[in-house]
C-alpha cells in the first residue's frame, strides 16, 4: 500500500512538473537572442543615464516603443565613442544609408493590442515589463508577457480587464 | 491623424516628393528602398545578411500571419528594422491622413486618405468637400485596394504589334522613341483620355497640345451622358451639364435614370436623394419612376411604373402635354408651338400605348405640379440611350422648365457640372481619322476603348493604321496590348492632380505615399515626352507635374479670384483641406428660357420591331469595368439582383416562363449579328418585354480576379447616326442547354409576411407614427434583472427610408475590417464574410414589387443569444454594451452563428485572409489595418461597431481631456453612407441622435419578439403614398 | 476466545444449492470466517456464510454529495468570482444553467468513486491472486473453511455436505 | 436459482441443457479462434473507418470549408452524426441498467455487448465534437483547467454541458462495463493456456478470485452503478437535446425535445443492437444464449419506443400550430413540405410506420425481417437528426439568409469512416472479450451444473 502512495505521488508529481515546464516555456522567459550589434542598455541607460524616451521617444506618442531609428543613434554616435569597433560599424551602415535589423525580444501576439502610451501615461515604469533593462548588457526577457501576467497587473491597478480592451 | 484644440481632424499634406528625373540610376536606388513584404526581409536573412535599404518599413503590424498563436516551441524569430532617418510626420502606431481627390471616376469627390506608417490603408469621403461631403460610394471605398493591385504594371512594357510581344523597356528609351515619334508626326498627335476637368490638368493637355501644333485631344467616356448635354444645348443654347440638385427636388421623376448608381456623381445624387426621403414633420419627398429595368433608384421609389426605354419619350411627353396642354397650366400655357408639339401625346393615348395604368400620367402630372419649383424631372443613363434619347432630355428639360424646376433643382448657370464631358461623335471622328492614316501618334490615358467600344466601330483596325501608339495605363489590358508602348501609370494615391467637377469647386490629389512600382502618372509622362522632344511650353519647362500644378493653382485660381494672405498659405491650406471652392452655397442659379423651338427637334418615337429589347445599365458597383480586377468590388453584391462576380441579363418573371428560362440557364443574345453567351438572372420589375446587361463586365484582360469575369455588354451597343445606342436594341435570346450558377448572396427574397422590414405609407404614418409595427400581446419578460451600463452604450439607428441600398458600407466595412473576400465559388457557397449586409426583399407583385433594403450586421444584442451558448467565452458583452468577438479565444464551434437569429455571424471556413497575404499576392497585404486582427481559419467574426474607431475616439477625448461627445465616435459603415441612413453612438445619452432616433415612434427593433433587445433600431419604411394598394 | 487460524479447508461444488446448504450447515456449526468462491453472484450467499452489508454505498453517497457541491460551487466560482464576464445579459450566477453540470459532477464523483470503493473493499488489485482452484471462475463453487485444529472436522463437514472434493490450503 | 416469473410465462431464456461448463465454453470460443465471418467483417470496417480517417484527415488540413456547410446551415453531418451515435449509445446502458433494476433477467444475455456497444458509440460520437470544431487543435479550451490566461469556460453553455455529459457518461459507462468484465475476466485467466494471455487478463482481471466477501460488495457496486446510470443516461440525451432546445432558433427551441431526444436515443440504441446481435449471434453461434425470446423483447422495447417517437413528431407538429407561432409553424411546415421534405418523410416512414409491423408476432420472431426493420430504424433516426438540425437551420428567422444545404464527400467519408470507427471496435470486442456476461448467463441457467436435466430450478430466495 505505501508502495501504491508513493508510485502514485512520484508520479502526479512528474506530470505536474512536466505542465508547468511546458507553461514555462511558452512565454520566452530568458530568451535573449544574440543582436547583430551588441548594443548594450547597461552602457546607455545605465552607465550614462540616458533616459529611456531619449530613444524610445515613440513610446509616450503610439502604440510602440520602436527599436528607434538610425539618426537618432548617430545623433549622439556622430561625436561619441566614434573609434569603437561597432560604432565604425553603425555608422556606414547609416552612411550607407541601411538599417540593422535586430532581433525582436518582447513580441506580443498579433491579435492582441498594446498602447506603450496608455501605459506610459498611468506611470507604468518601463521596467516592469522589460526588466532591469539598464543593467542588461543584452536584453533579455524577464517578464512572462503572457495574458495572466497582463491580466494579474490589469487587476491590480484596477485596469479594464475587458476583452475589447487588448483584443479587436 | 493628430488633432488640434478644436478636436477636428487636422490634416497632414504632403510636403515634397522627389523629382522624377528619369534617370535610370535614380529609378533604380528607388525601386530598390522601396517596399518590402516581410517575406523578402526573411529571405535576405536566410542568406545571413543584415543590413537592410529599406527607409520605409518599421514593422508591418497586422500583416505578419497570426501564426504564433499558441505554439509550444519557441516563437519564429521576428526582426524589427528600424528607420534609417525616421520621417518626421511619422508616428509609428499613430495614423496620418491626407486631403485628395478620389480618382476612381470624375465626379470628383474630395477623400481623406488614412495612412500608417506611409501606406494608405482607409479611404474616406472629405466632409469638406462640397461635392460628397465626407461621403463616398463603394468604388471610391474600395479604390485603396486598387493601389496595391498585384496584377498593376511594375515597369515600362514595349510590344510589338501585332501579336503582342512583350518586352521590358525603360523610360528613357520609350520617352526618347515617343518623343522622336511626337516630333516627326507633324502634329497628327491625337491624345484620347477620359473625362479631365482640373484646372492644371486641362492646361496641361492644351500646352500639351500647343507643343506639338495640330494635335487634338478627344474625350471619351465609356459611359456618357452626352445627351444631357446635347439637349441642353438645343433648349439652352449650351452644351453644359447641369447640376441635378435632388436635394431640392420634392417630386422626382425618373424617366430611366438611374441617378444613385453609375450616374456621373452618384455620392452627391444620394446624398441629396436621401436628404428628401428622411421624414420630417410627417412629410417626405415624393419619387415616381418610370423605367424599363429595376434600377437602384427605382428601388426606392414610392411608385415604379414600367414602361419600354423607346416608350420613354413618350412618357415624358405625355406629362408634358397633360400638363400643357389639358391642363393648361404653367408658362407655356396657350404656347402654340407647345400644344402643337404636344397634342398628340394626351394622356389616355400614351397610357394606352405604353400600357401605364389609366390615370396615371395624370396623377403624376398632379403631384409635379402641385411641387413646382420643388421638383425634378430626370432622364439619362445607358437605358435611355435609345433612338429617341435626345427627345427625351428635350421632354425632359422643357418639363423642368415648365415646372418652375430650371434654376432651382436644375443647375445650368451657377455651377454646372463637368463631370462627364466625353463625346462619342469625336471618337468617331478620331477613328475615320487613323482609318485614313490622317493620326501617327496616338496616346491614350484614363481610357480602354478596345474593351468598351463595340468592335462595329472599328477601333482595333483603325488602331492598326497608327504608327505609335502609346497607352498610359495601369496595366497591359486590353487596349494596351495593342499599342506599342504601355508605360504604367501611378494610382491616384500616388499622384499630384486636381479635380473641378462642378464650377467653382476646385480639388487637388496629392499622393499619400510614393508610387509602390515603377510608374509615372500621366501628366509626368505627357512632361517627358515634350521634354525628351524639347517641344513649346511643356518642353521648357523644367520641374514636374506637382510644380505645374502648383503654377497653375496660382494663375488660375489664386490670382483670378484676388485671394487674400500669400499664395504659400492659400496653398498649403488647399492641400490640408483638399478641396477649394469659390462657389456659395448660398448661391442660386438664374432660370435660363427654353427653346420653344427645340420641342420640334422631338422625333416622333419610333416602334421596335422584335419581342424583346435589350437595355444596357450601368452599376454603381462596376459601372464601366475599369475596376474590374478589384476583388472587393467583384465580391459586392449588386445592390438589387444581390449577384456577384458576374453579370446576367435580367428577365421579368413572366418572360422567364414564357421562354422556359430559369435562373442561371445560360442562353446566347444575339444583338445586330453580335452574339455573347450570359446566364439568366429572373429580375422582378422588369418590363416583360425588356432584357437588361449591365456593362462593366467580361473584361479580358484586366488581372487575375478580373479577368473574363462576366460578359462585355458593351459589345451590344449599337452605333446610329454617329451616336451610340445602348437601349431599345432588337435582341434574340435563344437558349444554349448550359447553367453557370450565379453566386447570389441572397437565396429568399420575400418577407414570407415576417415583420422584418416594417412599411407604412405616410397616410398611415401621419394618422398613427406608429403606422407599421405589428401589436405585441404582451410584454416581454425576463427572469433575470438587466445588466447596468454605467458609462456607454452604444447603439446604432438604422432609417430604412433614408438607405438606398448602395452597399457603400458594405466596402467600407471590408476596408475598415480587413473583410476578406472569398471568391465566386465560395460565395455561390453561402460564405461571403461581409459583416454588414443589405438585405434586399421584395413585396407586392413579382411583376412590379415593392423593394425594401436593411442593412443588417450584428445587433450586438443585450440579451445575445451567441453568448450564451459559446462554450469558450470567446463571445461576451462589454461593459459599454457591444457584443465582443475574441477570435484567438474561438475554437469554431458555429454555435454562436446557428443561434443567431439575424445570421450576421462569419465563419472562416478556410484561411480567408490568404487573399491578403499569400505570398503571391504581395504588395496587397498593405492594405491591412493594422489596428483590427487578421482573422485565421476555422474562427467566427462579425460586426465589431468599429471598435478600434470607438477605442481611437476614447483615446481621443482623453488625449484632449473631453470627454467623449455625441458624434465623436463614427463606425465605418455610417462615416461613408451616403444617403446618412446609419447613425452610431451612446443610447445611455438622452440627447446623442442615436438615442433620439431609437425613441422615434418610427423605431422599433428586428425579431424583438425573441427578446434579444438588439442595439440597433430600425425605422420604419415610410412610402410616400396615400393608400397601401395604390402601386 | 477464538483459536488461531491455521489454514482453511477448501471443498469444491458443482452446484449452487449444495453450497448454499453446505455453509448455512457450516455457519450452523459454529465455524468462522466462512468464504465462498463462485462463478457468479448466487443469492442467498450473504445470509448463508453471514456476511456484513457492504459499506460501498456509503462511500458513494459521501462522493456525491462532495462532486455536486463542489460542480456548482466550481462554476458560480468561476462565473461569478474570479472572473465575472456578462454573457448573454444573464447574471454572474446563472443556477438553472449550472444543473446540468451539477448533476453530471455529482453522477461522476459517485460512479468513479464507487467502482474505486469497490476495489478497495476487495482488496483489489492484488498481484497474485490465491486461486483455489480454476473451476471456480467456471462452473464450480468453493466453500472455505479456516481451520483452527488439525483441520479434520472440517474437512469432514464438507464431504459430508456434498463436496465433490476437499483440499487443504 | 430462479427464473422466477419468466418460468411461469415464458419459455426458459436459455434453454435448460445448457450448463455453466457450455457457457464459458460457447462464449469464449471467439477469443480462441475466430471465424471467418470474423475476418471479413473487420475488413469492412477497417475499410470503412480508412475512409472515413481521409475524409477527416482532408477536413483538418484544409479546413471546415471542405463541407458543404453554409451560413446560416453551420452543422448539418458533423452534429447529425453526434446525436445519431450518443444516441446508439443510450441502450447499452438502459439494459445493463435500467433492466437491471426492473429485473427484466433477459437482459443478461445481451447486457454485455450492448454495453460495449454503448461504450464504442459513446466514442464515436465523441469525436464529432472535436471533428466539427474549426480549430480542433484547441478543443482543450472546452476543459476548464487552470491556465496562463486565467479564463474559464461558460458553464452556461449547452455545449459545455455536453462536454461533461458526454465524458461523464463514457466514463460511467466504463465503470460499469469494466466492473461486469472483471469477474468475467478472471474466468478467462483461469481458462486459458497461453502465457500471453494468461498475463493480459490477469491484469484486467485484478486478481478477482470469486470470494463471497467480494461478490457481496461487487453485488452492492453494481445496483449503485446501475441506480447511477440510469438518471445519468437519460441526462446525457436530454443535455444532448438542449444544444437544441435551449437555443432560440425555431424547430429546436422546443421543450419536449428532452424526453424526445430520450425516447429517440433508446429507440435507437434498441435498433442498433438489435443489428448487432443478429449479427453477432450468427457469426458466434450464440443462438443458444441471445434466443428469440431475447429479441421478441427487444422488438417490443422498439414497438413502444416507435410510438414515442412518432408521438413527439405529432406533438411538435401540433405545438407549432397551437402556438400560433409564425415562426414555429413555418419551420414545421418547411419540414414536411420544404426542400427537404424527403428527409422528413424517411425520417416518419423509418420510424414510426416500418416499425408497426412489430405488431405481429410472427414480425417479432423472425430474424431477417428484425433485422431489416431494426436498418431502417437506423437510418429514420439518422435522418431525424439531420431533419432537425438541418431544416431548422436552413430557413429561420430572417428570409434574407435562408439558404439551402448539400453534404460533399467528405461529409459521407466522415459518416461512413463513423460506422467503420465503431464496428472496428465492436469486432475487436467481440473477438478478444467475452461477448456475453459469463457471470450473468450462468446466473440464469435452468440448470446450472447439468445434473438435473430438464427440470427447472428450485428457488432458493423468494
Amino acid at each position: 500500500m505505501g508502495r501504491k502512495w508513493q508510485v502514485t505521488l512520484i508520479v502526479l508529481a512528474v506530470l505536474g512538473y512536466g505542465g508547468w515546464v511546458i507553461a514555462e516555456l511558452n512565454t520566452n522567459v530568458g530568451y535573449a537572442p544574440e543582436q547583430p550589434l551588441p548594443f548594450s542598455h547597461k552602457i546607455h541607460a545605465g552607465d550614462n543615464k540616458i533616459p529611456c524616451l531619449y530613444c524610445h521617444a515613440p513610446a509616450e506618442k503610439g502604440r510602440h516603443a520602436t527599436v528607434p531609428p538610425m539618426n537618432v543613434c548617430m545623433g549622439c554616435h556622430k561625436s561619441v565613442a566614434v573609434t569603437k569597433e561597432n560604432v565604425i560599424k553603425l555608422a556606414a551602415a547609416y552612411k550607407a544609408d541601411s538599417a540593422i535589423a535586430w532581433v525582436r525580444v518582447h513580441a506580443l501576439p498579433d491579435f492582441t493590442y498594446f498602447s506603450h502610451r496608455w501605459h506610459l501615461a498611468k506611470g507604468v515604469a518601463c521596467q516592469t515589463c522589460h526588466g532591469p533593462v539598464e543593467t542588461m548588457d543584452k536584453i533579455v526577457q524577464v517578464q512572462k508577457l503572457n495574458m495572466g501576467w497582463c491580466v494579474d497587473c490589469h487587476r491590480q491597478n484596477k485596469a479594464s480587464i475587458e476583452c475589447i480592451t487588448c483584443h479587436n | 491623424m493628430s488633432e488640434n484644440g478644436n478636436g477636428k481632424k487636422q490634416l497632414r499634406y504632403w510636403v515634397s516628393l522627389e523629382d522624377y528625373s528619369g534617370d535610370p540610376a535614380v529609378e533604380k536606388t528607388r525601386q530598390e528602398e522601396f517596399y518590402s513584404k516581410p517575406e523578402s526581409v526573411m529571405d535576405e536573412l536566410d542568406r545571413g545578411g543584415t543590413a537592410f535599404s529599406r527607409r520605409d518599413m518599421l514593422k508591418l503590424a497586422g500583416v505578419a500571419a497570426v501564426f504564433a498563436a499558441a505554439g509550444c516551441a519557441r516563437k519564429p524569430v521576428e526582426r524589427i528594422i528600424p528607420y534609417v532617418n525616421q520621417p518626421e510626420e511619422i508616428i509609428p502606431g499613430v495614423p496620418v491622413w491626407y486631403a485628395s481627390t478620389c480618382g476612381e471616376c470624375p465626379a470628383g469627390c474630395g477623400v481623406l486618405v488614412k495612412t500608417r506608417e506611409a501606406r494608405p490603408i482607409k479611404i474616406e469621403g472629405n466632409p469638406d468637400h462640397p461635392v460628397n461631403a465626407g461621403k463616398l460610394c463603394a468604388r471610391g471605398q474600395a479604390s485603396v485596394l486598387n493601389l496595391y493591385d498585384p496584377d498593376r504594371l511594375r515597369q515600362p512594357v514595349k510590344l510589338s504589334r501585332p501579336g503582342g510581344m512583350k518586352q521590358e523597356a525603360t523610360w528613357r528609351q520609350a520617352d526618347s522613341d515617343i518623343a522622336q515619334s511626337l516630333k516627326a508626326a507633324g502634329g497628327k498627335v491625337r491624345l484620347l483620355t477620359g473625362t479631365i476637368h482640373g484646372p492644371a490638368r486641362k492646361r496641361l493637355v492644351a500646352d500639351f497640345l500647343a507643343s506639338f501644333p495640330g494635335s487634338r485631344h478627344i474625350t471619351y467616356d465609356a459611359v456618357s451622358e452626352e445627351e444631357i448635354r446635347a439637349a441642353q444645348e438645343v433648349c439652352y443654347g449650351e452644351a453644359v451639364l447641369p447640376r441635378y440638385r435632388f436635394d431640392k427636388a420634392d417630386v422626382l421623376v425618373l424617366l430611366g435614370g438611374d441617378p444613385l448608381a453609375g450616374s456621373f456623381s452618384p455620392v452627391e445624387f444620394a446624398r441629396g436623394f436621401a436628404a428628401g426621403r428622411k421624414v420630417k414633420d410627417g412629410s417626405m419627398s415624393k419619387v415616381i419612376s418610370f423605367e424599363p429595368v429595376l434600377s437602384l433608384t427605382g428601388s426606392s421609389a414610392d411608385l415604379h411604373y414600367q414602361v419600354k426605354p423607346e416608350d420613354l419619350v413618350k412618357v415624358a411627353l405625355g406629362l408634358a402635354s397633360e400638363l400643357v396642354v389639358i391642363q393648361g397650366r404653367s408658362a407655356f400655357a396657350g404656347n402654340a408651338a407647345a400644344i402643337s408639339a404636344l397634342r398628340p401625346y394626351s394622356a389616355a393615348t400614351v397610357e394606352k400605348e405604353v400600357g401605364l395604368p389609366e390615370g396615371s400620367i395624370k396623377a403624376t402630372t398632379a403631384e409635379l405640379w402641385s411641387a413646382r419649383g420643388k421638383s425634378l424631372v430626370y432622364a439619362g443613363g445607358m437605358v435611355a440611350k435609345d433612338r429617341s434619347a435626345l427627345g427625351l432630355e428635350i421632354a425632359v428639360n422643357f418639363l423642368n422648365s415648365a415646372l418652375e424646376n430650371e434654376g432651382v433643382s436644375v443647375d445650368g448657370t451657377f455651377s454646372p457640372s463637368n463631370q462627364s464631358q466625353g463625346s462619342f461623335a469625336d471618337v468617331l471622328d478620331l477613328i475615320a481619322d487613323m482609318r485614313a492614316g490622317r493620326v501617327e501618334v496616338l496616346i491614350i490615358s484614363g481610357a480602354n476603348p478596345v474593351y468598351s467600344l463595340p468592335s462595329s466601330v472599328g477601333f482595333t483596325e483603325a488602331l492598326q493604321r497608327v504608327k505609335k501608339v502609346v497607352y498610359l495605363g495601369d496595366r497591359v489590358d486590353e487596349t494596351g496590348e495593342l499599342c506599342d508602348y504601355v508605360l504604367p501609370i501611378t494610382h491616384p494615391l500616388e499622384s499630384w492632380g486636381d479635380a473641378e467637377p462642378q464650377k467653382g469647386v476646385f480639388s487637388l490629389m496629392q499622393p499619400a505615399l510614393r508610387p509602390i512600382f515603377d510608374s509615372r502618372s500621366w501628366e509626368d509622362s505627357l512632361f517627358a515626352f515634350a521634354r525628351t522632344a524639347k517641344a513649346g511650353v511643356l518642353g521648357n519647362f523644367t520641374g514636374t507635374f506637382q510644380d505645374y500644378l502648383k503654377s497653375v493653382w496660382q494663375k488660375e485660381i489664386y490670382t483670378r479670384y484676388n485671394l487674400a494672405g500669400s499664395f504659400e498659405d492659400f496653398w498649403k491650406n488647399a492641400l490640408r483641406r483638399g478641396v477649394f471652392s469659390v462657389r456659395n452655397e448660398d448661391d442660386a442659379a438664374t432660370p435660363r428660357r427654353f427653346k420653344i423651338e427645340a420641342l420640334a427637334q422631338i422625333r416622333r418615337p419610333g416602334k421596335v420591331d422584335a419581342p424583346y429589347r435589350l437595355s444596357l445599365w450601368a452599376g454603381g458597383i462596376q459601372q464601366d469595368g475599369r475596376q474590374q480586377n478589384n476583388a472587393w468590388l467583384l465580391e459586392t453584391p449588386d445592390p438589387v439582383s444581390k449577384i456577384t462576380w458576374d453579370n446576367f441579363v435580367s428577365v421579368a418573371p413572366k418572360t422567364a416562363e414564357t421562354l422556359g428560362l430559369s435562373e442561371s440557364d445560360v442562353v446566347k443574345l444575339s444583338v445586330g449579328g453580335v452574339d455573347a453567351e450570359i446566364p439568366v438572372h429572373i429580375q422582378p420589375g422588369m418590363h416583360p418585354e425588356v432584357l437588361a446587361v449591365a456593362v462593366g463586365w467580361g473584361r479580358k484582360k484586366v488581372g487575375r480576379y478580373g479577368d473574363s469575369v462576366g460578359t462585355n455588354a458593351f459589345g451590344w451597343g449599337k452605333i446610329e447616326k454617329n451616336r451610340l445606342l445602348t437601349s431599345a436594341l432588337p435582341v434574340e435570346i435563344s437558349k444554349t442547354g448550359k447553367t453557370n450558377q450565379l453566386a447570389s448572396v441572397q437565396a429568399h427574397h420575400v418577407m414570407e409576411g415576417r415583420p422584418v422590414v416594417q412599411e407604412a405609407t405616410l397616410a398611415e404614418y401621419r394618422e398613427n407614427p406608429k403606422a407599421g409595427h405589428p401589436e405585441h400581446k404582451e410584454e416581454l419578460i425576463s427572469m433575470w434583472k438587466p445588466h447596468e451600463y454605467k458609462a456607454e452604450k452604444w447603439g446604432m439607428a438604422i432609417d430604412l427610408n433614408a438607405c438606398i441600398g448602395c452597399n457603400a458600407c458594405v466596402v467600407a466595412c471590408q476596408s475598415e475590417n480587413n473583410v476578406p473576400t472569398v471568391g465566386r465559388d465560395q460565395v455561390a457557397r453561402g460564405r461571403e464574410m461581409h459583416w454588414i449586409r443589405i438585405d434586399r426583399y421584395y413585396s407586392g407583385e413579382p411583376e412590379n414589387p415593392e423593394v425594401l433594403h436593411q442593412p443588417m450586421l450584428c445587433q450586438h444584442c443585450d440579451n445575445a443569444p451567441c453568448e450564451t451558448v459559446c462554450p469558450t467565452l470567446a463571445t461576451t458583452h462589454s461593459a459599454d454594451g457591444l457584443n465582443q468577438q475574441i477570435y484567438n479565444r474561438c475554437v469554431g464551434t458555429r454555435y454562436c452563428s446557428n443561434n443567431c437569429p439575424y445570421k450576421v455571424r462569419r465563419f472562416n471556413f478556410y484561411q480567408y485572409t490568404h487573399f491578403y497575404d499569400e505570398p503571391g499576392q504581395s504588395p496587397l497585404e498593405l492594405v491591412l489595418n493594422p489596428d483590427v486582427t487578421v482573422r485565421t481559419r476555422g474562427i467566427m467574426e462579425k460586426c465589431t461597431f468599429c471598435v478600434q474607431r470607438i477605442r481611437e475616439g476614447r483615446e481621443r477625448a482623453k488625449e484632449l481631456g473631453k470627454p467623449l461627445a455625441d458624434g465623436d465616435i463614427v463606425t465605418a459603415c455610417q462615416q461613408t453612407c451616403p444617403a446618412e441612413a446609419i447613425v452610431f453612438g451612446d443610447l445611455n445619452n438622452p440627447e446623442s441622435r442615436v438615442a433620439q432616433m431609437a425613441k422615434e415612434p418610427r423605431g422599433y427593433r428586428v425579431l424583438d419578439v425573441l427578446n434579444t433587445h438588439p442595439a440597433i433600431t430600425y425605422l420604419t419604411k415610410i412610402r410616400n403614398r396615400e393608400k397601401a394598394e395604390e402601386v | 476466545m477464538a483459536k488461531a487460524v491455521t489454514g482453511a479447508v477448501v471443498g469444491i461444488f458443482d452446484d449452487p444449492q449444495t453450497l448454499l446448504k453446505a455453509g448455512k450447515a457450516a455457519r450452523e456449526r459454529g465455524f468462522k470466517n466462512l468464504d465462498a468462491y463462485m462463478p457468479y453472484f448466487v443469492h442467498g450467499i450473504n445470509e448463508a456464510l453471514g456476511l456484513k452489508r457492504s459499506w460501498v454505498p456509503w462511500a458513494t453517497l459521501l462522493a456525491g454529495v462532495t462532486g455536486g457541491s463542489l460542480g456548482f460551487l466550481f462554476q458560480a466560482w468561476t462565473s461569478a468570482v474570479d472572473w465575472p464576464l456578462n454573457v448573454g445579459g444573464k447574471p454572474f450566477v446563472s443556477w438553472p444553467a449550472f444543473i446540468p453540470i451539477t448533476f453530471e459532477t455529482t453522477v461522476l464523483f459517485a460512479g468513479v468513486t464507487t467502482l474505486l470503493a469497490l476495489f478497495a473493499a476487495c482488496r483489489l488489485p492484488q498481484r497474485n491472486p490465491k486461486i483455489l482452484d480454476s473451476r471456480v471462475t467456471d462452473d464450480h463453487f468453493a466453500l472455505v473453511v479456516p481451520i483452527t485444529g488439525t483441520g479434520a472436522e472440517e474437512e469432514r463437514f464438507l464431504k459430508d455436505a456434498g463436496a465433490l472434493d476437499v483440499k487443504k490450503v | 436459482m430462479s427464473v422466477e416469473a419468466d418460468v411461469l410465462s415464458n419459455p426458459p431464456l436459455i434453454p435448460p441443457r445448457i450448463t455453466m461448463a457450455d457457457v464459458t465454453a460457447d462464449v469464449l470460443r471467439p477469443i480462441e479462434k475466430p471465424g471467418k465471418l470474423w475476418y471479413l467483417g473487420m475488413s469492412i470496417s477497417l475499410a470503412a473507418l480508412l475512409f472515413g480517417v481521409w475524409a477527416v484527415a482532408m477536413q483538418q488540413i484544409h479546413g471546415v470549408g471542405v463541407w458543404g456547410l453554409r451560413n446560416p446551415v453551420m452543422w448539418a453531418f458533423d452534429i447529425t452524426n453526434f446525436v445519431f451515435w450518443i444516441g446508439i449509445g443510450h441502450a447499452g446502458t438502459l439494459i445493463s441498467a435500467i433492466l437491471f433494476l426492473l429485473r427484466q433477467r433477459w437482459r443478461t444475455s445481451i447486457n454485455r455487448s450492448a454495453e460495449a456497444m454503448t461504450i464504442f458509440a459513446v466514442m464515436t460520437a465523441g469525436l464529432f465534437p472535436l471533428i466539427h470544431l474549426g480549430r480542433t487543435w484547441y478543443a482543450y479550451w472546452l476543459i476548464p483547467y487552470p491556465n496562463e490566461r486565467l479564463l474559464w469556460v461558460n458553464f452556461r453553455s449547452p455545449l459545455l454541458w455536453d462536454v461533461f455529459a458526454v465524458s461523464t457518461y463514457l466514463t460511467i459507462s466504463l465503470c460499469f462495463w469494466y466492473q461486469g468484465l472483471v469477474p468475467d475476466l478472471a474466468s478467462v485467466r483461469d481458462r486459458t493456456t497461453s502465457k500471453l494471455k494468461k498475463l493480459i487478463f490477469g491484469i484486467f482481471s485484478l486478481g478477482w478470485t470469486g470470494s463471497a466477501r467480494d461478490w457481496n460488495h461487487y453485488e452492492k457496486a453494481y445496483l449503485l452503478l446501475a441506480a447511477l446510470s440510469t438518471p445519468l443516461v437519460l441526462s446525457v440525451h436530454s443535455i444532448v437535446s438542449f444544444d437544441f432546445a435551449v437555443s432560440l432558433l425555431p424547430g429546436w427551441h422546443t421543450t419536449i425535445f428532452p424526453p424526445y431526444f430520450v425516447a429517440g436515443a433508446i429507440f435507437s440504441g434498441f435498433a442498433m443492437a438489435m443489428t448487432l446481435l443478429v449479427v453477432l449471434r450468427r457469426v458466434f453461434r450464440l443462438e443458444e444464449y441471445i434466443g428469440i425470446y431475447h429479441l421478441e423483447m427487444m422488438n417490443k422495447i422498439i414497438l413502444v419506443t416507435s410510438w414515442m417517437v412518432g408521438y413527439a413528431y405529432m406533438t411538435e407538429a401540433f405545438t407549432a400550430w397551437y402556438s400560433e407561432n409564425p415562426y414555429e409553424r413555418f419551420t414545421f411546415w418547411n419540414r414536411a413540405f420544404g426542400p427537404f421534405a424527403w428527409a422528413y418523410w424517411i425520417m416518419v416512414t423509418c420510424n414510426f410506420f416500418i416499425p408497426q409491423l412489430f405488431w405481429f408476432q410472427r414480425a417479432r420472431r423472425h430474424i431477417l425481417t428484425m433485422f431489416i426493420v431494426s436498418i431502417f430504424v437506423n437510418i429514420g433516426m439518422w435522418f431525424e437528426r439531420f431533419t432537425i438540425i438541418v431544416t431548422s437551420l436552413h430557413r429561420d428567422f430572417l428570409p434574407a439568409s435562408w439558404d439551402t444545404y448539400a453534404p460533399t464527400i467528405y461529409e459521407i467519408g466522415m459518416t461512413v469512416g463513423s460506422f467503420g470507427f465503431f464496428m472496428t471496435f465492436f469486432f475487436l470486442f467481440a473477438r478478444f472479450l467475452p461477448s456475453l456476461s459469463l457471470a450473468e448467463v450462468k446466473g440464469v441457467l435452468v440448470n446450472p451444473s447439468g445434473k438435473k436435466a430438464h427440470q427447472p430450478a428450485e428457488a432458493v430466495h423468494g
